[in-house]
């Protein structure tokens, strides 16, 4: 063939597509500046995209549709961890190439995915140190608020270890889980206002989708300020605060490897070539498209691609793993960032934003440099000795 | 301990004296040592000037501004002003925002309100004395001794007494201490309460901590007091949260017991008719934020009615188009209407794009009123409980007290006869249809006060809706209403002991076995009638 | 009701189906790929799948079509039986999950140490598939029989069944139940000791679902066309009158509802292996619905007709989502809209009509 | 007033009505007499606009109707006290009565008339009782006040002793007669008792199998043609 | 189970098949029937008359276990007592009714009506095996001449006319063999060619099966009480009682009801 196919498997409808459509348009982008760039190995790439519809089982269905009907070469794809988990076993029974985005809850590594979000070493343990920290305001006391299912449970799980090997008790500690689309957080609010008298207290929020609106208006109208109780988000990002009045949550901070507000010229170009790409295909909302982590992350993940499928000659799934080993990008956030050859993860660096509030963040603190990432923890016992695919 | 730094500058200055603000003060606010800025807030406090306060309420708006050369500026409206001299100038080149992370912010606030506890003005001052009961020290005392004297507001006062109290707790004077915790005795500050439990507690030596016999007797009255204080105030809260809760569930379902409950339409597109009310607020925000940005906060007057306008007339196009060729078929309409859902849906996907959009709450309805020391009603949560209860007493009046109420129950019974007897059934579908739509439109705007808006807003709302329109008996407005507020309140009293999970499992638990029951609802027909 | 439920025509089609489909797995096998008569392991998957959708739908038709007891709640049996088989499926990794542990992988990061009560014995294939018969007959018959002998009726009954579906999916969504949470089960590796990636297993999962729709297919006709079935009919339409002449309808309608939540259960079991994932969405109540749309649509009532909607829906879904991924809900949404309008009695009663006319004519 | 001319209805390949031809002049009561199930119901209905007709013309004050909706139908003046009395089961008995009003603009149909109270005055005991817990009788006796409330001219009757007590039925009589007498309204009576329509017919025809078998004047009512046609 | 659910020997040692004791039924408060008594004997043919709305269906709703009194007792037989039965055990114990409404199963054919009605077994196993027999189909047959639906078997029964359905549900109250019949209002809607049919079947009936009729046709009751007892029902109880010529005379009887 005179291209080469490449699959995205993001949810187009249903309630994961409000955090997924954007990432299926960035790889649409990033696909259109590489063919305008003469494409990989000469040939153009043309996109395959299909609508998972937010149905796990139909995740695995379409990701076997575009390996053995459309035979694409790579998957761009998914976002919950959930739906990482329901199209594994079609990767590696069909020895295909999933990269996936998002930050994640670790303790997987697979032959067949590249991970280019962040593992919890690369977010929620450098978040959380700086809420210990005096500039961090110091926290003693912690809420651990996610949704109920596997990312936030084992990020929890991971940093109550982490707290305990600081010294933090037990009853310092409260862990708290609403379900999926959950949108009434008063009570949850009052009881972190009444948890919060006991000691400077922190928040962690692993609330992933919908929730986050509900939950942050709880807060500002109950008069929990930043200043007071600083709520620390990993799920929270621009594209989610579009849709919120940030005055309220100034303060509130938020952990990633990339920020849209990040000054340094490859952010530059990134930003201004996404908001032409949303102008010029007339995206609801063009004039005020923003970039994200996960947007970031899929972008350096086809770059990368690129740069192994062209070192290795060949789009076959295993000789594109060789050549993915070691792969650098000058990534928008700042940093040139290497694919670890020994467990597919990216080194990341680490930032914390406050939110401002024009829903953008102001970088507070971050790493000198990327981060390796710790897929499997090692709070975790059990886990030393994990860290090789 | 930033507090303290503040106010023992603010002592050992002389209050009120005017001062100009030294470059030199002002220049570490531009560097990053986070220690020395925080020094540099608490020293331009100290001058407790009308440009300090004008400093750091530009410091804490992001207004301040350094230039490369680290000159400060305060900048507004595209001008720059000298806070030295309080002099327009030329706006400097490479100009950029001095940045401000929680700790700083958090240090300008204590610098205000300490400044703001002497103010002229008794808001301000009773603001400030507030913002102090939540968190007050030893070195705060002298202070607030020193605010005590001059205040002649007795709120105000009083306010300050209990600070002033709750600073002695660890003099080391045991008189005063007593004095301290009896005076406590009518607080209801829940963050005593750690500080009283520690006073309680023993030493590894086996001594108390508080060594005073009396005082400790006196410490666990007033921890009683305050114990039984907090449990009224969080029934209180449970109480509230619940009614808001159920106006909620009520606003959410009462265009439904209108198409579904009324007309037997099983609408499957009653969500996304909340939702397409959302987006019509949505957009009167975005009309008067680009058209009337000085009224801005009355755009949700004006989403009221259009939102109604809006749906209504969504509702009538369904009604004519597909509605209407399945009267007496209700199952073909949970059908036809799921498909209309999908659509919507997608529809407003793809001119709103799939993300949510962003609906402020107005100003006169952010924030919340304190009521019995620390439960926080927050002013939208009132607003929409006020809204629920009106919107049902037109839907009542309408229902029952015009032709077209009697006219749409008649239909709905014998569509036929009603034609016989000359109504137009058509005219009256149309009406009670659009009123149904209408009325979810209105449930939309009050549903974007609270959460996401966006195109999957109605998912989340339909099952509740059925849910509370059937418990509450098909076709019984009022059944409607208890169920709405009953469940709100069950909700509310089960969620703070087992979770919001449990919690909701629970309420369809008993909503099944209530059914049981009662087979037709809460406000079930009985009789022949309804054979 | 005509006593010959199903018309010669519709026998030589069952027929021919029949045979048709039982080709599919064996041209997959017997040609490479390339070879024109070849048939993609994808199209065979996405045929099994949907044999699976066919015979919940056949089972919701019998509660539905025939009884007048409209159900919003058979995902959750269909789930239910999915579960049952997939804790067997669990137990089968051994220790070939991530973290080679005895438990399966979301105990452990649960720090679970055991195994709970209730999976004990999950480690035996055929104690589960008494559970997937089990969990969902005793539930639907508890429940059925409190409702039903409350006399719920209409809408209540259909609003309670969507209570039970979406609070067990509450239930299900929680880590702490035990069942995986939102993950569910997935990563299955064998069956009875066959690797479920292979060619082999999977025409085998193939061609037992195709037989069990197949037999669950004959079982409904002869319920249907016997005295029984007339007197669920009878049940729809007035079931006061059936009291009057001495019918209890209680056990009428709690044997069919019962059974009709075994076929599902049987049904998700099957759909489990084939899908390779079951989690709590399979009971959210937008499932059930759906699953209430493929009768509709290709016609309540008939046996034939939520098959072949079934069918019908899922295939034009998964040629939808693929072809016009940013507009397939407008087509689905319309075409059910459509049918609704157009088609009351769904794809079989549009032919049956359109066969009559032409007999008219 | 009513001139209905060659009428065809079919129930799918049933055909109900075969060229049903009839007129009916003001002040006039027509019997529509015929065994069960000859198409009386149906034509009826078809008059009142509830069933569409495959042929034929219908003609109310010399305006063609044929293709009117019931309600339409209704305000022009004609009101049904159909079979089965098809009462509004959940509506009180004075609901139900204003229904009978709502031909009528708003501002006219505030009060219900005593008058119907007088000749029902079970009605009265009942006002709040909802319609369908009424027992037979009682709902027949709403139906036909329901009817009257809409001051009609022109009434149409389908059986309406049907399951009432002797004593009430002659009070209908009386009524029927009343409303005959006065002079301002036609009467079609669908009826299966023959000597309370013999009593109020001045005319009559008699259906089979949806034809129009018989027809005449009160004074060939009680013939022996007639009885045939209603013999079993 | 009881012996009612086996439709088998109802005990009427003492020559009567029902009675109902001081029975009240009270709809908020409205005593729809009010102390009422009242005895039926092995075979009697009973004719029950009074006013609209006197309790005469409730009376039924009673017997067959669809309305609960608050207070009396109703026995079938010596030992069932009705107020403690389903609906379906009181029908299979041998009370078969006829609703003022014609009630019948629309969606199924004529045929299938009376199939249902047939008196058998009517648990779930025996009618999922069940086959209708040539004996039984010759019943059906028998029943289909004497309602003159015959050859209107395959239509359903929703397309019949009113008159015909009243004459199919008392085709269906035939096929279930009940000892006592009650009849609500059986000739209301048919013509009096009709009625008269009506009557003829009821005397053939009379001594074969227990019968309670309710009718305000003053002929047809005439015509079928022959001697035998009348009821008149009135507010809820028994206003008099005796043979049509005794009832026909009663001033008070003309004064509530037949009218003057
Ligand atoms: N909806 C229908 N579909 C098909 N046939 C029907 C329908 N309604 C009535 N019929 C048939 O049409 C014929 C006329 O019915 P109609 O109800 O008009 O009779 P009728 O003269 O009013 O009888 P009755 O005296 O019993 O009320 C009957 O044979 C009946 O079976
Ligand atoms: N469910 C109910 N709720 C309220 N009132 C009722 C109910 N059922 C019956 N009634 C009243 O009880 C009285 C007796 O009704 P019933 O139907 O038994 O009368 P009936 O003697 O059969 O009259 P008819 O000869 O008109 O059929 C009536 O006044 C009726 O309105
Ligand atoms: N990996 C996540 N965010 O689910
Ligand atoms: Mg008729
Ligand atoms: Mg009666």
């Amino acid at each position: 063939a005179d291209t080469i196919k490449v699959g995205i498997l993001h949810s187009l409808s249903g309630t994961m597509a409000i955090s997924e459509t954007s990432l299926k348009d960035v790889a649409l982008m990033t696909i259109e500046e590489i063919n305008a760039k003469g494409g990989v190995m000469g040939k153009k790439l043309e996109p395959v995209i299909v609508d998972p519809a937010s149905n796990w089982p139909l995740f695995a269905e379409k990701a076997r549709q575009l390996i053995s009907q459309d035979k694409v070469a790579v998957v761009f794809g998914c976002w919950t961890s959930v739906s990482r988990k329901s199209v594994l076993p079609v990767f590696k029974e069909l020895n295909s190439l999933l990269f996936y985005p998002v930050q994640y809850e670790g303790e997987e590594l697979e032959k067949n995915v590249f991970y280019t979000g962040a593992a919890p070493n690369q977010q929620a343990i450098p978040a959380t140190e700086y809420l210990m920290s005096k500039e961090g305001g110091g926290a003693k006391r912690f809420v651990l608020l996610g949704t109920d299912y596997v990312y936030p449970r084992t990020t929890n799980k991971i940093l109550r270890a982490f707290l305990k090997s600081k010294g933090v008790a037990d009853k310092d500690i409260d862990e708290v889980y609403t379900p999926f689309g959950h949108s009434d957080y008063q009570t949850i609010v009052a009881n972190i206002k009444k948890f919060s008298a006991g000691g400077k207290t922190a928040v962690i929020s692993t609330i992933n989708g919908d929730s986050n609106v509900p939950f942050y208006k709880e807060l500002g109208n109950a008069g929990l300020k930043a200043t007071d109780v600083p709520v620390v988000a990993f799920s929270v990002g621009e594209e989610e605060l579009r849709g919120v009045d940030t005055k309220p949550l100034l303060g509130h901070l938020a952990a990633w490897n990339y920020f849209q507000s990040v000054k340094n010229p490859a952010n530059a170009a990134f930003i201004k070539q996404w908001k032409a790409y949303a102008a010029a295909k007339k995206l609801p909302n063009a004039s005020t498209v923003v970039t994200n982590d996960p947007m970031e992350a899929t972008y350096v993940g086809i770059h990368m691609w690129k740069q192994a499928v062209e070192k290795a000659k060949s789009t076959d799934t295993d000789k594109v793993i060789a050549a993915m080993g070691g792969q650098t990008v000058k990534s928008p956030s700042g940093f040139m960032l290497t694919m670890d050859p020994t467990n597919h993860h990216l080194h990341k660096p680490v930032m914390i934003g406050e939110i401002k509030g024009d829903g953008q963040f102001n970088v507070v603190w971050k790493t000198k440099g990327p981060l390796r990432a710790q897929p499997w923890s090692p709070y975790i016992a059990g886990n030393e000795g994990k860290q090789k695919m | 301990m930033k507090k303290l730094l503040v106010l023992i500058w603010l002592l050992a200055h002389s209050l009120g004296a005017m001062a100009a603000i030294d470059a030199a003060l002002l220049a570490p606010l531009a560097g990053d040592d986070p220690d020395a800025r925080i020094e540099a807030v608490n020293r331009i406090a100290a001058l407790a000037s009308d440009d300090a306060v004008k400093l750091l309420h530009a410091l804490q708006n992001d207004a301040l501004y350094a230039a490369p050369d680290g000159k400060v500026y305060i900048v507004e409206d595209d001008q720059a002003f000298d806070p030295a001299s309080g002099q327009k100038v030329a706006m400097p080149d490479g100009i950029d925002g001095i940045s401000v992370n929680n700790r700083l912010r958090g240090a300008v606030e204590d610098a205000l309100s300490g400044l703001k506890l002497l103010s002229e003005n008794r808001t301000e001052r009773l603001a400030a004395a507030s913002e102090l009961q939540k968190s007050a020290s030893a070195a705060q005392a002298p202070l607030i001794n020193k605010a005590l004297e001059k205040e002649t507001d007795p709120e105000i006062k009083a306010m300050l007494q209990l600070v002033a109290a709750t600073a002695n707790l660890v003099s080391p004077d045991a008189a005063l201490r007593l004095a301290a915790v009896k005076a406590l005795a009518t607080s209801s500050n829940a963050s005593l309460k750690p500080v009283l439990l520690g006073m309680l507690e023993k030493n590894p030596d086996g001594s108390y901590a508080e060594p005073e016999e009396t005082v400790r007797v006196e410490v666990v009255r007033t921890l009683s007091d305050l114990n039984a204080r907090l449990a009224r105030t969080e029934f209180v809260g449970n109480l509230f949260y619940g009614v808001s809760l159920g106006s909620v569930l009520l606003l959410a379902a009462l265009g439904l017991a209108i198409t579904f409950g009324l007309m037997g339409i099983i609408n499957m597109a009653h969500g996304e008719l909340l939702m397409i009310g959302a987006y019509t607020t949505y957009l009167c925000q975005l009309v008067f934020r680009n058209y009337f940005p000085l009224a801005l906060d009355a755009y949700l007057l004006a989403a009221l009615p259009a939102a109604f306008i809006v749906t209504a007339t969504v509702g009538i196009v369904l009604e004519r188009t597909v509605i209407r060729w399945l009267y007496g078929r209700p199952l073909e309409t949970l059908l036809a209407t799921w498909g209309i859902s999908l659509m919507l849906m997608q529809l407003v996907r793809t001119i709103f794009g799939a993300q949510n959009v962003e609906v402020a709450n107005p100003s006169w309805m952010s924030g919340g009123v304190t009521v019995m020391g620390s439960l926080v009603l927050s002013y939208n949560r009132i607003v929409i409980i006020f809204f629920a209860l009106f919107v049902v007493a037109a839907v009542w009046a309408i229902l029952n007290k015009t032709r077209l109420g009697l006219f749409v129950r008649a239909v709905t019974q014998n569509r036929r006869m009603a034609d016989c007897v000359g109504v137009s059934t058509g005219r009256v579908d149309m009406m009670t249809f659009g009123l149904g739509s209408g009325i979810a439109g209105l449930g939309g705007v009050a549903l974007s006060q609270l959460g996401n808006v966006g195109p999957d807003l109605g998912q989340g709302y339909i099952i509740d809706s059925f849910m509370v329109v059937v418990l509450g008996g098909v076709g019984q407005l009022a059944g409607t209403v208890i169920a709405a507020f009953g469940l709100g309140e069950l909700n509310k009293f089960l969620e703070p002991s087992v979770g919001a999970v449990i919690a909701k499992i629970t309420i369809l638990v008993f909503i099944i076995i209530f059914i049981q029951k009662r087979p037709q609802g809460l406000f079930a027909l009985k009789g022949r009638s309804v054979e | 009701m005509s006593s010959s439920l199903f018309s010669r025509p519709a026998w030589i089609g069952i027929v021919v189906c029949t045979l048709l489909l039982a080709l599919l797995p064996v041209l997959n096998l017997a040609f490479a790929p390339g070879h024109s008569l070849h048939v993609s392991t994808y199209t065979v998957a996405l045929v099994g799948k949907f044999m699976c959708y066919a015979m919940a739908a056949l089972a919701l038709d019998l509660v539905w079509g025939y009884t007048g007891i409209l159900s919003l709640g058979h995902g959750l049996f269909f789930a239910l039986g999915g579960y049952a088989h997939g804790m067997y499926l669990m137990r089968a990794i051994g220790r070939d999950g991530v973290y080679q542990s005895h438990l399966p992988d979301f105990m452990v990061f649960l720090d679970w140490k055991e195994y709970p009560w209730y999976w004990a014995f999950t480690d035996n294939f055929w104690y589960c598939m008494a559970l997937v018969v089990l969990v969902p007959g005793v539930l639907a018959f508890v429940f059925g029989y409190f409702a039903f002998r409350s006399r719920i009726k209409g809408v209540y009954f259909s609003i309670i069944t969507q209570a039970m579906t979406f609070a067990f999916m509450l239930l299900f969504f929680r880590n702490d139940t035990g069942f995986g949470g939102n993950n569910g089960f997935t990563d299955f590796k064998r069956i009875l000791g066959f690797t479920i990636p292979d060619a082999a297993t999977k025409a085998t999962l193939y061609l037992v679902t195709l037989l069990l729709l197949l037999g669950s297919l004959l079982l409904c006709r002869w319920i249907v066309s016997s005295k029984l079935g007339r007197v669920l009919q009878a049940v729809r339409d007035s079931e006061s009158r059936l009291m009057f002449i001495g019918y209890n309808p209680l056990w009428f309608k709690l044997f069919v509802w019962t059974l009709s939540a075994v076929l599902c259960g049987i049904a998700g079991a099957l759909y489990v292996p084939q899908v390779g994932i079951i989690n709590p969405s399979e009971m959210s109540p937008a499932n059930s619905i759906e699953m209430v749309i493929w009768a509709a649509v290709g016609g309540r009532g008939s046996l034939l007709g939520p098959i072949i909607g079934a069918f019908s829906v899922n295939g034009l879904k998964s040629w939808f989502t693929a072809a016009f991924p940013d507009l397939w809900l407008f087509a689905l949404g319309l075409l059910f809209i459509l049918v609704t309008l157009f088609m009351p009695q769904g794809i079989l009663g549009l032919v049956k009509k359109l066969r009559k006319d032409r007999e008219a004519a | 007033m009513l001139s209905v001319k060659q009428l065809n209805q079919y129930y799918g390949a049933a055909h109900t009505l075969r060229g049903v031809s009839l007129s009916l002049e003001k002040g006039q009561c027509l019997a529509l007499l015929g065994r069960n199930g000859v198409g009386k119901t149906t034509l009826l209905k078809c008059l009142m606009g509830v069933l569409p007709v495959a042929g034929g013309e219908v003609y109310f004050d010399d305006v063609d109707i044929t293709r009117m909706k019931p309600h339409e139908r209704a305000r022009a003046g004609i009101a049904y006290v159909p079979q089965g009395r098809e009462i509004f089961a959940r509506l009180t008995v004075e609901e139900n009565l204003r229904m009978g009003m709502a031909v009528k603009p708003g501002r006219h149909a505030s009060a219900i008339r005593q008058d119907v109270f007088a000749l029902f005055p079970v009605l009265k005991d009942m006002l709040h009782r909802r319609g369908g817990d009424l027992s037979g009788g009682q709902q027949q006796q709403l139906a036909i006040a329901r009817a009257l409330l809409a001051d009609p001219k022109l009434i149409f009757f389908d059986e309406p002793t049907e399951g009432i007590q002797p004593s009430i039925i002659k009070d209908i009589e009386r009524v029927i007669r009343l409303l005959r007498e006065r002079g301002d309204m036609a009467i079609l009576l669908c009826e299966q008792y023959f000597d309370f329509a013999h009593a109020l017919a001045d005319k009559f025809i008699v259906l089979s199998r949806g034809e129009v078998v018989a027809a005449g004047a009160h004074a060939q009512m009680a013939g022996d043609d007639v009885k045939r046609h209603l013999a079993v | 189970m009881n012996a009612a659910i086996k439709g088998e020997g109802v005990d009427t040692t003492h020559g009567a098949i029902l009675y109902l004791e001081d029975i009240t039924v009270s709809f908020d408060g409205f005593k729809a029937i009010n102390q009422l008594n009242l005895d039926i004997s092995v075979g009697e043919l009973r004719c029950i008359i009074g006013p609209n709305g006197a309790g005469k269906t409730t009376m039924m709703d009673v017997i067959t276990g669809k309305t609960r009194p608050v207070s009396g007792t109703a026995f079938f037989g010596q030992t069932m007592d009705l107020t403690s039965m389903a609906e379906y055990e009181i029908a299979h114990a041998g009370i078969g009714r006829k609703f003022q409404r014609p009630t019948v199963f629309e969606q199924h054919t004529v045929f299938e009506n009376l199939e249902l009605a047939m008196k058998m077994n009517k648990r779930v196993a025996p009618t999922l095996f069940f086959r209708v027999s040539s004996e039984q189909k010759g019943k059906i047959e028998e029943i289909l001449k004497l309602i003159r639906l015959h050859g209107e078997e395959t239509r359903l029964a929703g397309l019949l006319s009113h008159g015909q359905k009243q004459w199919l549900e008392i085709g269906m109250l035939l096929m279930q063999e009940p000892q006592l019949l009650l009849l609500d209002e059986p000739v209301a809607g048919m013509s009096d060619a009709e009625t008269v049919r009506t009557a003829e079947l009821l005397n053939e009936l009379r001594g074969k099966h227990s019968i309670v009729v309710v009718e305000h046709d003053m002929a047809f009751v005439t015509e079928i009480a022959q001697g035998g007892k009348v009821t008149v029902l009135h507010e809820g109880s028994v206003l008099a009682e005796g043979t049509m010529q005794q009832v026909q005379a009663d001033e008070r009887v003309i004064e509530v009801y037949l009218g003057r």
